[in-house]
């Protein structure tokens, strides 16, 4: 599948992109997560959390085909 | 699954001014039941980190899932709290040091609840709405904003 | 004894302007080592009491005395608590419905000091200034209120 | 002695004046209260502290000449 994935703040940094479709036929957050991790070496020594159609979601989470976000520290307010 | 009602518009351009908020305040004399209210500013610091001046924080955000965020604070404070009304307002883009990045506003008819409130919609905001900040120094390099 | 350190002055005659409180919040961008305000606004509520509304709050003082605990608190407040500046405005004389009566106004560089020194201080007001209210119904009759 | 009393509120109601120099020999707050109460009988229904130098006193404290207040509840705010 196609996924979109989006990208904010340090990892915008890392990425050089703010959003990408990208193709994946894995099954779980966590496999996205790595095939991330190999596109991208330098997320690595980032902090981020993962939002799936607007939620945070763990990497044992099934993939739905939502929008993926990776989100570094909150600094709001 | 997703809130359908209608969500208030949260973000702002820019700094929030201070006639923005004594606009705000002078619109609530009309509520003549509200006997209190309580009103959170964050500002933006001119840290000092090694050596370097935070001159500015310049905002991005995940907007449509913290526009969802806002909308379930909002939601959740309401039937936490006998509030008559609630306001957030944030800023997106560049806010300098001395500037407003953050306006809340609640207001109930009896005070006690007007501080549990307010604190519970702040730290709420803090921790569970996707806005990020860029620390700028006034060299002009930056580091990121981590909400402690 | 009396301490005798200059007061600021806490009265000030009728009811508290939002062009007031907004100028006060713009005075505040030059001092960039603040990262969070708190503001406690009281608002003259018109309550129905058995039918009749309340179109006024008249306020009166022990001036002297509500100074001296005005500032009693204020010194008290600093001590209990790391901020960097706090106001107080209290109204005299007539403050109608819809009008506020009472700002208090802290200021710190994080934010988590500011809730609980806000709520100390307007809990000490209402406690233990000696201030009175005569609420002016419509019909020009009146009661004396009561603090809750 | 002369005693410089004042009165506020709901309790300068009763009294009808803000301010008067009472003539007064005992020694006890309670005791200048059981005067006060006698010249203005209205007072026992209303409910009041008692500031002397304006600090807040009890009953059995004694008199020292300094201004008394008789304070109805307050409602600052």
């Amino acid at each position: 599948m196609h996924i979109t994935i989006k990208y904010f703040g340090q990892i915008a940094e890392v990425t050089q992109i703010r959003e990408e479709s990208f193709k994946f036929s894995g099954n779980l957050v966590s496999e996205l997560l790595d095939a991330l991790h190999l596109k991208y070496k330098d997320l690595k020594n980032k902090d981020f959390k993962v939002a799936q159609n607007q939620e945070l979601v763990s990497g044992d989470v099934k993939l739905t085909g939502d929008d993926i976000a990776l989100l570094p520290p909150f600094a709001g307010g | 699954m997703k809130d359908k009602k209608p969500m208030k518009p949260v973000f702002k351009e820019g700094a929030i001014t201070s006639d923005f908020i004594g606009n705000s305040i002078y619109k609530h004399q009309t509520k003549t039941n509200i006997g209190a209210h309580n009103i959170f500013l964050g500002q933006v610091r001119a840290d000092d980190i090694n050596g370097k001046i935070v001159s500015a924080i310049e905002y991005t955000a995940y907007e449509d899932m913290a526009n969802q965020k806002f909308h379930e604070i909002r939601e959740l404070a309401f039937k936490k709290f006998d509030l008559t009304c609630m306001h957030i307002y944030h800023s997106l883009g560049t806010v300098k040091a001395g500037e407003i990045c953050l306006f809340v506003f609640v207001s109930s008819p009896r005070r006690k609840v007007v501080f549990k409130a307010l604190e519970y919609i702040v730290e709420a905001i803090k921790a569970d709405v996707p806005v990020f900040g860029k620390e700028i120094f006034e060299d002009e390099s930056h580091q990121w904003k981590v909400n402690s």
